[in-house]
């Protein structure tokens, strides 16, 4: 059994380190000729609504994987409640009040970051996934110092909540369908479509990490 | 082709909304929609249209990400949908109220069939990575959903399993971008024909070593029994029906595609695929007959069924090869999906989950059982069934090109299915034995037993219709 | 001088990671993969993608990390 | 060779390091940890490979956000579930492969 498991780590491992320095090998040789991107995002840049190349590509010329990545993501939450949840513990969380009031200040300083970050997003390094972070760190700080209780069942308002981005992002990008294509935004209107859908987007995303958090933290009840 | 991706997705975002346990008639409806773009497709594509494709946001690629429908596509569309409209209605009887395993069974499902379709009409390779993770994710949910200990485990081992796989299909996503700079199926097709460096040979390995553990193709079948064969009857059926397909489609799809001048470079690359499959038909078939327990009995038939498709890849040159692997996807499909729900049935009114405990059978659910044996004809590929036309397309074009090892795998392929299938059909006609106590029984919904009845049927009568099914594919050979 | 620090930087990532799968202790292996996550996002910054570094320290090493200290809480508050 | 290079072949390192480890390893939690570690490698070669000769690609970029955003849901469900079979079973590790 023991040499079993030796030989077995000895063949994997040897078969991960050939693996490794064989995809090494060929990224060190000269590339074939292909396609480059990046004067293609240049040069529609200008019309796709903002002026940050990589919130660009993910909301207007790649955004259609955007779409689906969020419903990855509400969906993981789904899983999450479907698997079963452990009954929320009685015991309270001994918290020191010093913390507690600190986070009480931090977090609107947390939402107004967030929203600085979705706006900056048009155009330098920010947008919703950021802005849906730190959301989402607030909602897991005011938890942590007992502030917040554990989600027990989503109420109606929290599954809007944390369907909202979908939807909103699945109706803009069915409305403008007569434009020609799924999620061709009209350039004059792009700008501010994208923004709402950013929004919508930085809602639901700082609901649904906040809720993998909130979900998943919780003692098997106390078995009485 | 837009509203097949968009609308599972508003049904499965609003019941979940909606709440636990509701929706299923929002489901209902909206997969009957679905199932009419889908015949709507086919009939366009038929029609003599060789593909459908749509530029979403209207870029175009490779800047931007591109939609099509071939034949193929749109045959896996109509068999995603023709499966998945009865199983929603066979489930919207199954789960009582209440019943825990059912509370997100609906958004879970919406979330399956929107990345299934997703994925089938896709034509950019990051976008179908996103659609695997769509389907996996959600395929996992439904094993986990409401499970005890066992069913997490099995749910864990899938979620693993399918990680690595779609791990690897991203790493040969990555390769490729580095080789090419784009993620345009279409742009790559060109690009590989023109000059296929080192790194894109690694890509195509990775990305088929990817699926095949997706496909749970022989050895990679490891993580398939527990999964398929421990969740609930509507679960184990979409999954042995439609998800292990979309993996199968895929690596299909690739090997055709932009990766035929790799394979016309080394045409023995083929043989690995079959050398698999034929031992995935022997493995899971003897499995099949060896376990006690029913579910387990239909999932690894579902092992060795899957073989067959992987069959196919050494005949790829000449004609009628993707005939018979499309045709296979579909006779698998449904009666596959006909025995999941057909084993619910008997679950549900016996309490138990044996080959054993079925004695008797026959006299309380006749047309269970029915439906059963019919599947059943399918599997052992019978004449009219359409599981024996996927075998005699097989046959003939593996005696086409003189493979005549396939058709003995074939052949002893069949006479394996037969085994298993009699060996529950034997035990259900046998009168309960006199010296056990009759089983208590609980009387079932009609619903269940008719659309046990109903997917069955269609997997036979599909045989008759075949000819309409062989000219929608054949659209794909137009465009490969 | 940059590409020497671009070096140390990837010999950190690389032990970290290998660490992380190694190290015998549980505790040790989950500090070490938010070490492993913050050690990313400066090879994000490092490779002009600011936007990835952010999401990664965010996400990546902070839920994530976040999300491993409560289950490992939680494990040992459940150990008799 | 440019840093970009580097770091696509150290996320190659990365990802037969974490392919090994989701084989070798049966605790449930470092299995994760290799699945990330995995992950992380292939996000450093999209990137990387695609940079090697010159200034920023924001297309890989956009996609590993992506990317990104996928693994962590892939992971909040592992540990979730990982905490559930804990629960039920006092166990972080799963049964033996063949009944």
């Amino acid at each position: 059994m023991k040499v079993q498991r030796v030989f077995k780590r000895f063949v994997v491992g040897s078969a991960a380190l050939a693996f490794s320095v064989l995809l090494i090998g060929v990224m060190l040789e000269p590339p074939a000729a292909g396609v480059d991107l990046r004067a293609a995002v240049s040069a529609n840049l200008a019309v796709s609504g903002v002026a940050h190349p990589v919130t660009a590509v993910l909301l207007n010329f790649r955004g259609y994987d955007t779409l689906l990545e969020i419903a990855v993501l509400l969906l993981a939450l789904i899983v999450i409640l479907a698997s079963g949840l452990e009954a929320l513990s009685s015991r309270p969380r001994a918290v020191d009040p010093v913390l507690q009031t600190l986070a009480q200040l931090a977090a609107p300083s947390m939402i107004v970051v967030a929203v600085y970050l979705l706006w900056a997003g048009a155009f330098r390094p920010g947008g919703a996934f950021q802005a849906g972070a730190v959301l989402a760190a607030a909602g897991v700080l005011l938890h942590l110092t007992g502030l917040l209780p554990g989600w027990q069942a989503p109420t109606l308002k929290l599954r809007l909540g944390l369907t909202a981005g979908l939807l909103i992002f699945l109706a803009i990008a069915a409305a403008v369908l007569s434009q020609g294509a799924l999620m061709q935004y009209p350039p004059r209107q792009a700008g501010m479509l994208i923004l709402l859908i950013e929004a919508g987007f930085t809602v639901s995303l700082g609901l649904i990490l906040a809720g993998l958090f909130l979900f998943i933290s919780r003692d098997p009840g106390d078995p009485t | 082709m837009i509203g097949l991706i968009l609308l599972p997705l508003v049904w499965a975002s609003l019941a979940f909304v909606l709440g636990p346990g509701r929706g299923k008639w929002l489901a209902i409806a909206g997969l009957s929609a679905q199932t009419w773009f889908a015949f709507d497709l086919a009939q366009q594509i038929s029609a003599g249209k060789a593909a459908i494709g749509h530029q979403v946001g209207g870029w175009g690629a490779p800047l931007g990400i591109d939609l099509a429908a071939d034949g193929l596509s749109s045959a896996m569309l109509l068999l995603t949908q023709c499966v998945a409209l009865p199983l929603a209605i066979y489930a919207s009887a199954y789960y009582k109220r209440d019943d825990a395993a059912g509370a997100y069974f609906w958004p879970l499902m919406g979330f399956l069939i929107a990345g299934l379709n997703a994925l089938f009409v896709s034509a950019d390779f990051f976008n179908i990575y996103v659609t695997l993770e769509l389907v996996g994710l959600a395929a996992v949910g439904l094993v986990a959903a409401g499970g005890g200990a066992q069913q997490i485990a099995a749910a864990l081992r899938y979620l693993f399993a399918t990680l690595v796989g779609s791990g690897l299909y991203l790493l040969g996503v990555a390769l490729l971008y580095g080789a090419y700079g784009t993620v345009s199926i279409e742009s790559v097709s060109l690009l590989v024909t023109a000059e296929a460096p080192r790194m894109v040979w690694i890509a195509f390995g990775l990305m088929v070593l990817g699926l095949m553990l997706k496909t749970a193709l022989f050895p990679f079948h490891y993580w398939l029994p527990p999964a398929h064969g421990g969740s609930p009857a509507p679960v184990s059926a979409l999954l042995s029906a439609l998800v292990v397909k979309a993996s199968f489609y895929l690596m299909l799809r690739l090997w055709i595609g932009p990766f035929a001048p790799l394979v016309a470079a080394a045409p023995w690359l083929a043989w690995g695929p079959a050398a698999l499959g034929t031992l995935a038909i022997f493995w899971g078939s003897w499995q099949a007959i060896r376990t006690p327990r029913l579910k387990m009995l239909i999932a690894y038939s579902t092992v060795a069924q899957l073989g067959y498709l992987f069959l196919i890849f050494p005949l790829l040159n000449g004609p009628g090869a993707i005939q018979a692997g499309v045709m296979q996807a579909f006779a698998h499909g449904l009666a596959k999906a006909a025995m999941f729900v057909a084993a619910g049935v008997f679950i549900k009114a016996t309490g138990q989950d044996t080959v054993a405990g079925l004695a008797g059978a026959v006299n309380r659910l006749p047309i269970t059982l029915f439906a059963f044996g019919l599947a059943g004809v399918t599997l052992m590929g019978l004449p009219p069934s359409a599981g024996f036309l996927a075998k005699w397309q097989l046959i003939e074009a593996a005696l086409n090109q003189g493979h005549w090892w396939l058709v003995l795998v074939v052949l002893s392929g069949g006479l394996l299915a037969a085994v298993y299938v009699f060996r529950v059909l034997r035990q259900a006609f046998l009168l309960a034995p006199v010296d056990t106590p009759v089983l208590p029984f609980t009387p079932v919904p009609r619903t269940l037993e008719w659309t046990a009845f109903a997917l069955a049927l269609t997997s036979v009568l599909l045989g008759l219709r075949g000819v309409e099914l062989m000219r929608l594919i054949q659209a794909v050979g137009a465009v490969a | 001088m940059s590409f020497v620090f671009d070096v140390v930087l990837a010999a950190a990532l690389l032990w970290s990671g290998a660490r992380c799968l190694t190290t015998a202790r549980l505790d040790q292996a989950i500090v070490l993969f938010i070490a492993f996550g913050l050690l990313l996002a400066l090879v994000w910054a490092r490779l002009s993608a600011p936007d990835i570094g952010l999401a990664e320290a965010a996400i990546g090493a902070g839920l994530t990390g976040a999300l491993l200290l409560d289950v490992y809480g939680a494990l040992k508050r459940s150990k008799p | 060779m440019t840093s970009a290079l580097l770091f696509a072949c150290v996320g190659a390192i990365l990802f037969a390091l974490g392919l090994a480890g989701v084989a070798l390893i049966g605790h449930l939690l470092r299995r994760i940890f290799a699945f990330n570690v995995m992950g992380s490698g292939t996000f450093l070669i999209l990137v990387g490979l695609a940079q090697r000769h010159g200034s920023a690609d924001p297309v890989p970029q956009a996609m590993v956000l992506t990317g990104i955003v996928v693994a962590v849901a892939a992971t909040a469900l592992a540990l979730a579930l990982t905490r559930r079979l804990h629960a039920l079973t006092g166990k972080l590790e799963l049964p033996a492969d063949e009944p």
